[in-house]
């Protein structure tokens, strides 16, 4: 799979050159997402103006609100940069769902089995099991990928179900809590839990890592070697071999990195806010990242916005459940028409912007 | 006796997954990958839970099940092919639409039931004679209409792949489409109706769960089995009978872990039961790779100017 | 040939835009019955653009077409096809895990509905014999040689009922004797009031076979002559718009080889490839090449030309033998140690081989350079100095480009090409594989390109340059090496060789011996 | 104060429409507002990452009460309710009551399997019973254990009951293929306490037509000739004594257990229910009332 669209995508924005009408359409979709949904809301005699009126007004109430937002962005920016970075690769690593059920994993093993380290020392322990984890993890599709020439798609999504019933298992099964009531483990003790960034709210200094994490992805791919060879081998893997890249390392190490975000997202979950593993938590995740991943043209900085919006919707969504008897389903609906409107604005960029192109050629011609 | 229930509900549980994934094959034989098969069933066993329960009638809600799955597929299309989002991007968003879209229309139309809404569903249908067959019988000819429906698509599939001139250009577009271009053929044309294709299909399928397995519909009704559906695609080998045999294989490995959670199973931890489908898969998918047998641009878009 | 009245198919004032480009621009030409029209121009020109536009592929976006006259609208290739119009592309269009019948019969309105695949087998068959070769109907295409393959496109055009059969570059992949054939073929399809077009931008070959020739330059239409009327030189000037050389000169004493007691460069001694069914591609293939010398590889595609290269390159396994360089065995087998011991390679396939189309210029120049200084240290990018060296590489090979960030994509076919030997010759190699570096180029890049490695040689470098085009060979070569199922027929030197000759050994029959015999 | 000027909210952590645990801690909010005349509002649907959250926000909105319905809300409880002293916080099957404004209410719901279990055990031929839970916690083992014990209690030809769980409260499917299993085991009585799931074993168990216990609402519509009854927990009745008791003032920051006795369990019987049925189950629910009867832990 070349990802075409996404590249022209890419070519077209280069040469765009950025009008008003570039900024004015994702802005527009948006609005027009919401515009569809009101129709739908109007369905259950619901007022959508005084619903979205509400949803913008209680997230700029309080700083917690406002810090919420970022708590639910932080996970999504992490899988965002997982699938982007598979994607600089050629490879489109649906599997961040399940590294990210991976480094959550391997988090709470860590803490709840070392947590008597101390949390100097159980902090990065956590983090370094959680990354690990899920960067073998995917690694592992990169392996299958680069051996077998195995279709990475088809395996990263087999392997979040697995990943899934690991998780399952696991919480069923060795890491039951002691209480044995639920399919749940215990929640870790404070020390293995993540500091706060500001105090009172659940902002946690995963954000800053996640934040270095996509500094990080550009540092990466930009100025370094490997990066060069991953751009390289997800442009043209034949160039690249023929350039005497080693493709088949290179495919691994890619989706290795890849699953490494995941696997932090997971991490940031459990000992920065969650703070117990709990069968089938945070579903989606991995979706939305991977979702936001592609809205952002998998662009680091566009994939922090992309994920502060989507931490914004979601946390707008539990405000307007809280004050008006909106159902919850109402809100992924609303979510997948932002999906659906942003990749149509997409196309009518495209076409606007193919449109001046040809007018331009056509005017330097013809009088 | 044992063996005889497990392979009639083995049967019975691959028929839905091999209309879905029967689905699946059109569309990723003219080179689309149609990811958002889960949506497209969750909106067929949306659309004909509702039609019947307003027409009373199953039949008119089969239809409305494959038309909704045709609308959804039809929408996919104008994302994938004529847009040429993405088509990983376009499947998932159509699947984050619909899991929405259907609970929240549910919601608005039933509003908040205490008992489940319920309509009168297909009953099993046994074929006269055949049924009657000792073994046989009653693992091939005592089941829902829809499930005969699916094992009929197989042969079909199959003729209309390989020995029509429409599933000629089918095959060619999705291994090759410039060619299909130039032998005058419309390459959209080809790839939307493998993408309404398989969106009926999907809708069929998915009203299997709401229609005839239960009579409801629920939120988890189709429960990840558009993407079991998928893998089956790739498991077969892209050919209706390899998908015929994935799918088999995949309703008994169902009905076997269901059978083994009722049998007070201590020995293989539930979860890793639950598994092995995926798990085929991934080795199936090792299997076949070196083959290359998939159709050689699926996934592409086609770009003719 | 009689002056006609009404020409078979005339195209009037065509003009194409697409996104970035005007590709055609009020460009008229005519085609008569029975004849072979030649369209020439540089890479770019706007040559398949226009007979797209005429197969229906592109909707033009202004100007008509007249068919005997007659205005028509061609909406799509199978308004084309209706009308007697084939096309054979310059990549066949062909399903390659596809019959031969499936391949043909594939849209056709007489087959709408079930398939009747043995009748039209069958049918396909005679119409094969009919036209003087034999064919497996049932044989998969891609199991075919490209020879083969390109008969099947012919055969599928005339089987819809082709009239006018376009033809886009189609002897750049034959040898020497298909393209003769193929000749042959294209005479006998005009004789009844058929007509041909042929794109090429050989001008041997359009003074062998077309009866006019329209020239195309810049999207524009520039002239259109009877070939009886018109020479070589007189058609490139018309290409290019200027004086051009039709080959460039080669001194041989300049830089020429180095004695021959000194140990050879390269040493490749019986070499054996196999491939996935274990034939041997390569069969036990020796040959030596000195410092300063070009040695040509002649040969029929398909000879092992293509393992030749790619083990060299490092992109393939050798089975048995032995390679030397500088008199040290080495292993071949990966693309890195021959970039470590200098070995440089320019792909017969500059855009999905030698280049990668969406990265810039800068970064195509670093391809091979990524894990080593100057331009990477430690693992991390200098970029400063990757400007300095793009900046330079584009002013010494005088590459068309704003700077060096310009995408290798929205660069023409010959700037693509000098970026690659830009690079090739930047990393300092002691030994060039040119394999088909002039594939597809127009006369003035091709020009530019054999400059270029004429340079290599007068710097000392050792050149392997495999091409099936026997003149670049005469044109270039000190040294030339007949390459036969795999193995180093006889290897002779330039001035003792004649085409005749080669010819011969290509075809596997070594003159000399048969005398001994 | 009166009732309809307290703010009070009932959290709820899946779809007020799924018909089975979320639904009926529902029904108890409308009675509430109905006959205590509160205008208890709702929010459906909170995902486990939002818990702590939504405590905080009603807590920052100044609500009276906060009651969550499930276990699962405890430990976020535990966090959030000492920041909001002005706040109470009610969890629904809580088992934590350890700040002064923090109250649990737990239903023994091993009275109700027992009950199950009788109609069960008078139900059946083959003296086989499936009974499919949700997931296998403490409390869930216990009430399925229970029920096997009623069944045992009342037919002498009792020989087992098959106890399976489906590992999921949703997957409707799934509930049905377990309920088709169970009989094809030679099950001729099924029971399913797993939420929605458990509407898949109904339908089992009405394609196979052997019978069924409802639990948790009242299910004997759905088949009356295949259910002779059902055990109901009446939700109204356990929310009007807790939000009663809030408004007057008595709620408790303790862990209290609600049953027969208070009358939050019932049973309701439909026309197919035996009169022996009706007696035994009679005569059990006294044996538990008086305390003679305890199957629950301590
Ligand atoms: N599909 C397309 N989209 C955009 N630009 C195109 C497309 N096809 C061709 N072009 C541009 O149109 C111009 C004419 O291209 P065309 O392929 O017709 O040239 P040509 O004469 O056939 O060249 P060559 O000798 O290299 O085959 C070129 O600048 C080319 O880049
Ligand atoms: N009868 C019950 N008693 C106590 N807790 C319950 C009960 N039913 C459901 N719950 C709790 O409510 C939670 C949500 O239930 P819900 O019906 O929404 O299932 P779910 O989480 O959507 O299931 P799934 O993960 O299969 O989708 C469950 O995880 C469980 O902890
Ligand atoms: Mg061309
Ligand atoms: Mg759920």
């Amino acid at each position: 799979m070349t990802g075409d669209a996404i590249k022209r995508l890419f070519e077209a924005q280069r040469r765009r050159g950025g009008t008003l009408f570039d900024i004015l359409c994702p802005v527009a979709s948006v609005l027009l997402a919401f515009l569809a949904a009101g129709l739908l809301l109007l369905l259950l005699k619901i007022n959508p103006l005084e619903v979205y009126g509400r949803m913008i007004a209680a997230c700029w109430g309080d700083p917690y609100t406002l810090a919420e937002m970022l708590v639910k962005a932080t996970p999504l920016l992490l899988t965002g940069l997982s699938f982007a970075f598979a994607f600089k690769a050629g490879l489109f690593n649906i599997g961040a769902d399940g590294q990210f059920y991976m480094g959550a994993l391997a988090a709470v093993f860590v803490s709840l089995k070392l947590a008597f380290l101390g949390p100097w020392l159980v902090l990065p322990l956590a983090f370094a099991a959680a990354v690990l984890l899920g960067g073998l993890y995917s690694g592992l599709a990169g392996y299958l990928k680069a051996r077998f020439n195995a279709n990475e798609i088809i395996v990263t999504i087999m392997m979040n179900y697995v990943a899934f019933q690991l998780v399952n298992f696991v919480v069923n099964g060795p890491l039951k809590e002691r209480a044995g009531a639920y399919p749940q483990t215990d929640p870790i003790p404070a020390g293995a839990q993540l500091p706060l960034l500001v105090p009172g709210t659940r902002l946690h200094i995963g954000l800053i890592l996640a934040l270095l994490g996509a500094a990080v992805f550009y540092f990466l791919l930009n100025q370094t070697s490997i990066g060069f060879q991953i751009r390289a081998v997800g442009l043209n893997p034949r160039a690249a071999g023929y350039a005497g890249m080693n493709t088949r390392r290179v495919v691994v190490s890619a989706m290795a990195v890849s699953g490494l975000f995941a696997g932090a997202a997971g991490f940031m979950e459990i000992n920065g806010v969650q703070h117990i593993l709990i069968q089938g938590f945070a579903p989606d995740v991995g979706t939305v990242g991977t979702v936001i991943a592609l809205l952002a043209n998998t662009n680091p900085a566009g994939i922090v916005i992309g994920s502060i919006f989507f931490g914004f919707l979601q946390v707008g969504a539990n405000m307007i459940a809280q004050t008006s008897q909106v159902p919850r389903n109402a809100i992924d609906m609303i979510q997948g028409f932002v999906v659906l409107f942003v990749l149509i604005s997409y196309y009518i960029q495209y076409r606007v912007s193919a449109r001046r192109k040809l007018k331009q050629l056509t005017k330097g011609v013809t009088p | 006796m044992f063996l005889i229930n497990l392979l009639a509900a083995g049967v019975n549980l691959a028929g839905p997954l091999l209309i879905a994934a029967l689905g699946e094959l059109y569309a990723e034989r003219t080179g689309v990958l149609n990811i958002g098969m889960e949506g497209m069933m969750l909106a067929g066993a949306w659309g004909g839970f509702v039609t019947t329960y307003f027409t009373g009638d199953p039949w008119l809600g089969l239809l409305g099940a494959i038309l909704i799955g045709m609308l959804f597929g039809l929408l996919n299309g104008v994302l994938a092919i004529t847009m040429k989002v993405n088509q990983v991007v376009s499947g998932i968003a159509i699947n984050i639409l619909l899991s929405g879209l259907t609970m929240y229309l549910y919601r608005v139309i039933y509003g908040i039931p205490l008992l489940p809404v319920t309509v009168n569903p297909f009953q099993k249908l046994a074929i006269p004679f055949l049924s009657e067959i000792p073994v046989l019988g009653k693992i091939l000819f005592n089941h829902h209409v829809i499930v005969y429906i699916a094992y009929l698509l197989v042969p079909l599939a199959w003729f209309i792949l390989y020995k029509t001139s429409f599933g000629l250009a089918i095959r060619s577009a999705g291994e090759k489409p410039a060619v299909v271009d130039t032998a005058g053929l419309s390459v959209t044309r080809l790839r939307y109706s493998g993408m309404i294709i398989g969106g009926a299909l999907a809708g069929l399928a998915g009203s299997y769960y709401s229609l005839a397995h239960l009579n409801i519909f629920a939120n988890n009704i189709i429960s990840g089995r558009g993407f079991i559906a998928f893998a089956a695609v790739i498991f077969g080998g892209w050919n209706p009978l390899g998908i015929l045999c994935a799918t088999l294989i995949f309703g008994i490995a169902d009905a076997l872990s269901t059978r083994f959670l009722t049998s007070g199973n201590q020995f293989v931890p539930y979860e890793f039961l639950l598994m092995t489908p995926y798990i085929i898969t991934i080795v199936a998918t090792l299997l076949f790779s070196r083959k290359s047998i998939s159709p050689a641009s699926l996934g592409t878009p086609y770009e003719k100017e | 040939m009689v002056e006609q009245a009404v020409p078979f198919v005339a195209m009037k004032g065509i003009t194409k835009y697409f996104t970035n480009v005007k590709a055609n621009d009020g460009v008229s030409i005519d085609v008569r019955h029975g004849e072979i029209l030649a369209i020439l121009g540089e890479n770019g020109a706007g040559k398949t653009t226009l007979m797209n536009i005429l197969y229906g592929l592109y909707a033009p976006s202004a100007g008509q077409i007249f068919i005997d006259g007659s205005e028509v609208a061609i909406a799509s290739p199978k308004d084309a096809i209706a009308k007697g119009i084939g096309m054979v592309h310059q990549h066949f269009m062909l399903v390659p895990s596809h019959s031969i019948v499936e391949n043909i019969i594939l849209g056709m309105d007489e087959n709408r509905g079930i398939l009747r695949l043995k009748q039209e087998a069958a049918k396909i068959g005679r119409l094969a014999a009919e036209l003087g070769f034999e064919i497996d109907p049932y044989r998969k295409v891609k199991e075919l040689p490209v020879g083969v393959q390109q008969r099947v496109e012919i055969l599928k055009a005339i089987y819809r009922g082709a009239r006018l059969l376009i033809m886009d570059e189609p002897t750049a992949v034959l040898t020497p004797q298909e393209i003769q054939e193929l000749f042959k073929l294209l005479r006998n399809f005009i004789r009844s009031g058929n007509a041909a077009v042929l794109i090429t931008h050989k001008l041997n070959e359009v003074m062998s076979i077309a009866d006019r020739v329209t020239v195309l330059r810049d999207g524009r239409f520039i002239r259109t002559v009877a070939k009886a009327e018109t020479h070589e030189a007189e058609l490139a000037q018309m290409m290019v718009g200027r004086e051009i050389a039709l080959k460039v000169e080669n001194r041989r004493d300049v830089g020429a080889a180095r004695p021959a007691e000194d140990p050879p460069l390269l040493r490749m001694e019986q070499v054996t490839v196999r491939d996935a069914h274990g034939h041997p591609s390569l069969n036990r293939l020796s040959l030596e090449l000195r410092a300063g010398e070009i040695m040509g590889i002649a040969g029929v595609s398909g000879n092992g030309q293509e393992e030749l290269a790619e083990v060299l390159a490092g992109l393939r396994p050798v089975s048995q033998g032995r390679i030397e360089l500088n008199g040290r065995a080495m292993s071949a087998g990966s693309a890195q140690t021959m970039i470590r011991n200098r070995i440089g390679f320019i792909p017969a396939d500059r855009q999905s081989m030698g280049l990668i189309l969406n990265l810039s210029i800068r970064e195509n120049l670093l391809l091979k350079s990524y894990d080593r200084p100057p331009f990477f240290r430690n693992g991390l990018l200098r970029k400063e100095r990757t400007v300095a060296n793009a900046e330079r590489l584009i002013a010494a090979y005088n590459i068309k480009a704003p700077d060096g960030e310009t995408l290798a994509r929205n660069l023409s076919g010959g700037h693509q090409q000098k970026v690659v030997i830009a690079r090739e010759l930047s990393l300092d190699p002691e030994l060039v594989i040119a394999f088909q570096p002039t594939r597809g180029l127009d006369i003035g890049a091709i020009n530019y390109v054999h400059q270029l490695l004429l340079e290599a040689r007068a710097a000392g470098k050792a050149v392997l340059l495999i091409s099936t085009e026997l003149p670049e060979i005469f044109t270039l070569a000190d040294r030339i090496g007949v390459i036969y199922q795999g193995a180093i027929l006889k290897t002779l030197a330039i001035a003792a060789a004649t085409v005749d000759e080669i010819g011969l050994l290509m075809a596997g029959v070594d003159r000399r011996e048969e005398a001994a015999r | 104060k009166e009732a309809a000027a307290h703010k009070i909210v009932l959290v709820l952590p899946g779809p007020i429409n799924d018909q089975s645990w979320n639904a009926t801690n529902y029904s108890g909010l409308v009675a509430c507002n109905k006959q205590l005349g509160t205008k208890i509002e709702y929010i459906e649907n909170v995902q486990q990452s939002d818990f702590e959250s939504t405590f905080r926000n009603y807590g920052q909105r100044n609500y009276d009460l906060v009651i969550a319905a499930g276990t699962q809300f405890d430990d976020a409880a535990v966090k959030i309710a000492p920041l909001y002293p002005k706040t109470r916080y009610l969890i629904i099957n809580g088992a934590k009551g350890i700040a002064p404004n923090l109250t649990g209410v737990t239903i023994r719901e091993w009275e109700s399997g027992y009950l199950a279990g009788i109609l069960a055990g008078l139900s059946t031929k083959t003296g086989i019973i499936g009974e499919m839970g949700g997931f296998p916690n403490p409390i869930m083992v216990e009430t399925l254990n229970a029920m096997a014990a009623g069944a045992k209690s009342v037919n002498p030809k009792f020989k087992k009951a098959i106890i399976t769980y489906a590992n999921s409260w949703s997957d409707v499917s799934k509930g049905k293929e377990i309920g088709q299993s169970m009989v094809e085991n030679g099950a001729d009585v099924l029971f399913a306490y797993a939420n929605q799931a458990g509407l898949g074993t109904l339908m089992a168990a009405k394609e196979a037509n052997v019978k069924f216990i409802g639990f948790a609402s009242d299910q004997n519509d759905a088949a009356p000739n295949l259910i002779p009854g059902s055990v109901l927990y009446k939700y109204d009745k356990l929310y009007l004594f807790v939000v009663g008791s809030f408004l007057k003032g008595q709620l408790k920051p303790v862990v209290s257990t609600v049953g027969l006795k208070e009358g939050i369990i019932d049973v309701v019987y439909a026309k197919s229910a035996t009169a022996q049925m009706k007696s035994e189950v009679a005569k059990a629910m006294k044996a538990i009332e008086s305390g003679k009867l305890n199957l629950g832990k301590k």
